[in-house]
């Protein structure tokens, strides 16, 4: 039997690690649709067919919960997102946030901060060092998701930008590039949480695997792969 | 090369959609682009209109709305549902109406603009020369007009080959089922799978350039026709 | 007469009303100069202009009234169009066949082989028609028609290209194809020598309107229509065939009780069997080539002399000319001769002449 | 001479291979059979198929060599197409204004409200071309290749669908232009009559090769060629006129010291001005309407008698007709008579007879 | 209404960006199709396959390869910010390339068309009346395509307007700058504040309504033409 499972983008590669393990564990298969939440949100409420739903923010299992169309217990945070500051260019100053000042700073890579928890954090972050004010005129380049951010980086046209931890760390937990991480209470908690929709045939099998990724071992993965809790 | 199964899959998936809303388009289409090539109707200029909207809004968006339309609390998913056969989101049948309505224009002006010169004085000499209407359309209009079809037809199968804001709206990516390749390639990029995206990418394209390739030689080889 | 119709078309600067009743057999002439209504009449007669208020019947078959409308495709009719129209897409032989495989086989009164090979195709018909000469693609046009064997053929112009051989070659095939198959021809030409080789029956058209109509003899000598009075003006007669061959290569003619001579080629070029004697030979004679003396002048090249009575001069013809209408037996002559030489024949009506016409001046 | 040209074509079924001096003035006469060349040559001319090895030139002027070509757009050249081919997206009146107002208005020669009158295209010119009908689209396209006051006009049957009347409209102003602004006109035609009344030249293609050419009369009378021997034969011949009005609407003139009289209306036809008194003329005269006598006849309506040489008697034309090549002072005349009748006449090269000619067949 | 001023910016650069993009393909595009049209050559089914390619692949992805091109670090980009003009990414210009390229279809397959039926004999006769090949092109090939070229104008038009993919990634979605209406309409949508991204799609959809009903009612007064 397979395990249907909607999952934010920035989980999709932790997931598929998870996703063997899980098999092997249960005898499951899971059948993964990754994309934004703000979608997976919209469709499901339109009559997807998904059993479980792995968030990138609280915002939406919650609206879920609070309009029944996921169960009020099965809610939990499944992992806490890391921000982090990150060019591939060595010689850029990141630490501390140096290089936000810089008058070199030509683009600046950031997830839409309306639509994603990153983005708003690294608002955050900008505002602390007074730097917002000047970046946003024309200086941040806006991605839909952490990937296309990513990508502006990688080819060139941004040279540094807000990301999060799991897409720079190395599978033996080496920081990829010039990283800088800052104080995780200087923003507000990245928080992705889980729920199990109600329309789903298989309530027991959902609830089933979020328990699951609540055990050591998941959660081993989960953090290797650069999340907390 | 070692594609997925789930590649596969969706390569499959997304040949099937190509062909069967090309094909579904092509046919649906020649008539209403008759109509319009012919007509002397007032109402032609709203139609014509109509026809090109569907490009107009973002594929998310447009795969939005069809989504509220043909979801089970939508006015069309929802009489379906209650007539027991069902709502059209997710399934593979809403990805077909969805790619047919977003190459709608593709398909429509083409085919317009080959009929509107493919008609006069030949069709009334196939009439005296005892073709029926619909055989004049088959012996005289449609190979006339062979290059518009050829038009809406390429139109019509790359761009459902690639289009996937909407595909992926109104599908949701559910694999073996609506996911295509396109949306694969997208999944690769995001899980930053680089290699398996290119990999991908490069079938997509080289298969379509293949066939793409084909197609425009098999062309060649007709005739090259003018109404004089 | 079973070819009943009545139309009415109205274009911005042109009005077609035409109500007529034409024989269902032989050529029918149309006539008319250009932008008269010539194309536009065969058109309502294919049902290729959907008029209100028109009507048509063919053989006793309504193909159009108030509350009917037989569509073009299901008339029996062939149509050469002005311009020859070809399918571009496809190769002649396809042309060809286009109607050819769409009537049933029982059906097919004229062959293939038959048209492909009297009108020279044979070597054109695995090209297009942007492949063509524009006389070769107006013999494609021709035959298209003709292979969808119609029970009424309606030809627009369909020689306007063509050399004088290549007439000749086809004429003849239309005459024989009017009379074995009882096909009727509308023809519309330009060409008065064909017409009056051709046609049997003449509609004179003129600005939409019928101007005259009727057998082509009568139309041809009325001298209130432009034909009498033009160079072109001749003479239809008719006369029996009594002796094929008179030597010389010539054949005798009976007409109204006089002798005359033809060649022999004039007789039946084209026809399948030759006619045989004593049958009704129709003669052209054009007027400008009778010649009038009032005795038989001997030691001239002048082969036949007709005893004719002059019946009346028009006179006002041009300056330098005269119209002599004659009366031979229970037919009418015409010969057009200079005004001086009528003052030195001194020809007044009732007076009787002979009308000299060369042997090679008839034609049937 | 300085029209020179030389070219070679080669398609599927079909090569051209032509090299021709022609005159650069009056009107060249382009004849033979459907699928001869004449539109491939005329295309050649036009610049419309680049082919290598061709050359051409014009007064003085090459067109066309190894290492040039003018472009068609830059060739001072007017081409009524076979078929009209009007831009259909234009009306009428832009139709015709298209090569007119391309061109520089010091170098209009001709004019507009000339043309649109001559052609009678007053009432169309708001309409689309398939608001015309087919002579009337023919004769927009005559009107749009003059009005680019071409300096060579190639005409490809221009006036195939167009009526007796019309013609006699157009032809005489075309022989105004070919006179008065020196423009030479290169013609194909179907129609002999047409040929016979225009041509000053005449090249006859066969197969895409040059069968013969030279001057008109020549041709026409050359007994190895067909036209000689076809029921349009005709000799053509020049005249002196000596007396403008010799009473009835005569005129008379002088031909060989010998009187011929001619209709004054055939005379000047269109013509600006009169032929004055002196003036050659040409007048053609067709074998068929000529009657060989070996005395005067009297009383008879044959206006012009002229004593001519028997040549030669051509007798294989057909089997009941000769073909009876005369002398007439240096010029040559023939007669189609009947085998009988020359037998009857006992005729013989070296004998001298009467030439009967009906005035009215005369044409100049 | 009240939209928001990023909104009003953000179609103002649509509006910008899809005449600019319409107009630059249908220029550009008119010699590639007239070639296309006439050519003898072999080459030229190749080049009719690879004009296609761009709709094969997925916006986002074809957009990520074309960013890769015209960043700094790519072979395009780095080549004109080595001679001091600059790269092109993140640009207007850059909007404006990936937009063209990715219209490309819509433009060159039915001007091709058009171009293949108006030609023919009205160009010989254009020429023995002193028009040369310019003035031909412009006075009777022009006017005879003038429905390929609204077709081509109209659907690379309205792609230009939806298309979002592509334009953010070589974009860089930054407001006032490469922001496009479509990206706003699908944040608007991601965010949840659905009754902005319905007032935003209203205006586009009403908008390019409104432009399409023109523009084809003026091709209405047109008279209709084929080359008889
Ligand atoms: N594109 C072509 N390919 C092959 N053969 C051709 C082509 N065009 C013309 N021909 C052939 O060339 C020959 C000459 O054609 P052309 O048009 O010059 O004839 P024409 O003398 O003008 O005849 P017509 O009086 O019928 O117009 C014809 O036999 C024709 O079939
Ligand atoms: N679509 C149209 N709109 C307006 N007038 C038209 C239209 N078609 C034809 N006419 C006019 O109708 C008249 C008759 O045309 P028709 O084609 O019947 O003439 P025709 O006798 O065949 O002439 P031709 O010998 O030149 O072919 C012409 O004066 C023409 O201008
Ligand atoms: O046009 Mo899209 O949404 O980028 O596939
Ligand atoms: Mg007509
Ligand atoms: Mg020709």
């Amino acid at each position: 039997s397979e395990l249907r499972v909607a999952v934010a983008a920035n989980f999709l590669g932790t997931l598929n690690q998870l996703a063997p393990l899980y098999e092997a564990h249960s005898g499951q298969t899971l059948l993964i649709s990754s994309g934004s939440t703000g979608r997976h949100y919209a469709q499901i409420r339109n009559g997807a067919p998904f059993d479980v739903f792995l968030s990138a923010d609280v915002e939406r299992p919650q609206l879920l919960v609070d309009e029944g169309l996921a169960l009020a217990d099965s809610r939990f945070t499944y992992a806490r997102g890391v921000l982090v500051l990150w060019s591939d260019q060595q010689d850029l100053p990141l630490q501390g946030g140096e290089f936000l000042h810089s008058e070199s700073l030509q683009h600046l890579a950031l997830v839409n901060p309306r639509t994603a928890p990153y983005g708003a954090a690294g608002v955050e972050v900008m505002q602390q060092l007074g730097a917002y004010e000047r970046l946003q005129a024309g200086h941040i380049a806006q991605a839909e998701n952490l990937t296309q951010a990513m990508q502006y980086i990688t080819s060139g046209t941004a040279q540094a930008g807000f990301l999060a931890l799991s897409q720079v760390i190395e599978t033996d937990g080496s920081i990829r590039g010039n990283t800088w991480l800052p104080d995780v209470d200087s923003y507000a908690s990245l928080e992705q949480q889980a729920v199990v929709l109600s329309a789903s045939p298989q309530l027991e099998a959902g609830q089933a695997f979020l328990y699951w990724l609540k055990s050591d071992q998941a959660r081993a993965v989960i953090e290797a792969a650069g999340y907390g809790f | 090369m070692d594609l997925s199964s789930a590649d596969v899959m969706a390569l499959w998936i997304t040949l099937k959609l190509a062909l069967i809303s090309t094909l579904a388009l092509l046919l649906l289409c020649a008539p209403l682009a008759w109509w319009l090539a012919h007509t002397a109707c007032r109402a032609k200029v709203l139609v014509e209109a109509l026809v090109a909207l569907p490009l107009v809004l973002p594929p998310t968006v447009m795969g939005f709305y069809l989504l509220v339309l043909l979801g089970p609390r939508g006015v069309v998913g929802g009489f379906l549902e209650s007539v027991g056969i069902g709502h059209l989101a997710f399934s593979f049948t809403g990805l077909v109406i969805g790619s047919m309505l977003f190459s709608l224009p593709f398909v429509v002006q083409p085919l317009q603009n080959a009929f509107a010169t493919a008609g006069g004085r030949v069709l009334e000499v196939a009439a005296t020369l005892k073709a029926s209407p619909f055989d004049r359309f088959v012996s005289i209009v449609l190979p006339l007009s062979r290059r518009g079809f050829l038009t809406a037809a390429v139109l019509s199968f790359a761009h459902s080959l690639g289009e996937f804001g909407m595909i992926l709206m109104i599908g949701g990516n559910i694999p073996g089922r609506t996911q295509v390749a396109s949306i694969a390639i997208y999944d690769h990029v995001e899980a930053m799978d680089y290699a398996a995206a290119h990999q991908l990418s490069i079938i997509l394209v080289g298969a379509s350039f293949i066939l793409l390739l084909l197609v425009f030689a098999l062309n060649r080889r007709f005739k090259v026709v003018s109404v004089v | 007469m079973s070819l009943a119709m009545s139309f009415q078309v109205n274009r911005a600067e042109f009005q077609l009303q035409v109500s007529l009743e034409l024989p269902d057999q032989g050529v029918t002439a149309l006539f008319g100069r250009s932008g008269s209504g010539k194309t536009t009449l065969l058109r309502c007669i294919a049902g290729l202009e959907q008029l209100p208020g028109g009507s048509l019947s063919f053989q006793g078959q309504v193909w159009q009234s108030a509350d009917e409308f037989v569509p073009v495709h299901l008339r029996p009719i062939g149509y050469v169009f002005q311009e020859a129209s070809l399918f571009p897409h496809l190769t002649i032989e396809q042309n060809l066949h286009y109607g050819f495989k769409r009537i049933r086989a029982a059906e097919r009164r004229i062959g293939f082989d038959e048209v492909v090979e009297l009108l020279s195709l044979q070597d054109y018909l695995t090209r297009y028609p942007d492949q063509l000469s524009g006389g070769q693609r107006q013999r494609v046009s021709i035959g298209r028609a003709l292979l969808t064997s119609p029970r009424l053929l309606l030809m627009d112009e369909p020689m306007a290209s063509l050399d004088a051989t290549s007439k000749q070659e086809i004429l003849p095939y239309l005459e024989r194809l009017t009379e074995e198959l009882q096909l009727p021809i509308i023809y519309v030409s330009h060409a008065v020598d064909e017409v009056m080789r051709l046609a049997d029956y003449m509609v004179l058209l003129d600005q939409g309107q019928v101007q005259a109509q009727g057998p082509l003899q009568a139309l041809l000598t009325d001298h209130q229509l432009p034909f009498a009075r033009s160079e072109q003006a001749a003479s239809l007669l008719k006369a029996q065939l009594v002796d094929t061959d008179a030597g010389d290569g010539l054949a005798g003619l009976q007409l109204e009780q006089q002798p005359l001579l033809i060649s022999q080629t004039h007789l039946s070029p084209g026809r399948l069997s030759p006619i045989t004697l004593g049958a009704t030979v129709k003669v052209t004679i054009m007027a400008r080539d009778v010649v009038l003396a009032r005795q038989l002048p001997e030691a001239i090249s002048l082969l036949n002399a007709l005893l004719v009575r002059v019946v009346a001069l028009d006179t006002d013809l041009d300056k330098s000319q005269v119209l002599v209408h004659l009366q031979l037996g229970e037919q009418a002559l015409m010969a057009r001769i200079s005004k001086r030489s009528a003052g030195l024949l001194q020809l007044q009506p009732g007076q009787q002449v002979y009308a000299l016409i060369k042997g090679v001046a008839v034609n049937s």
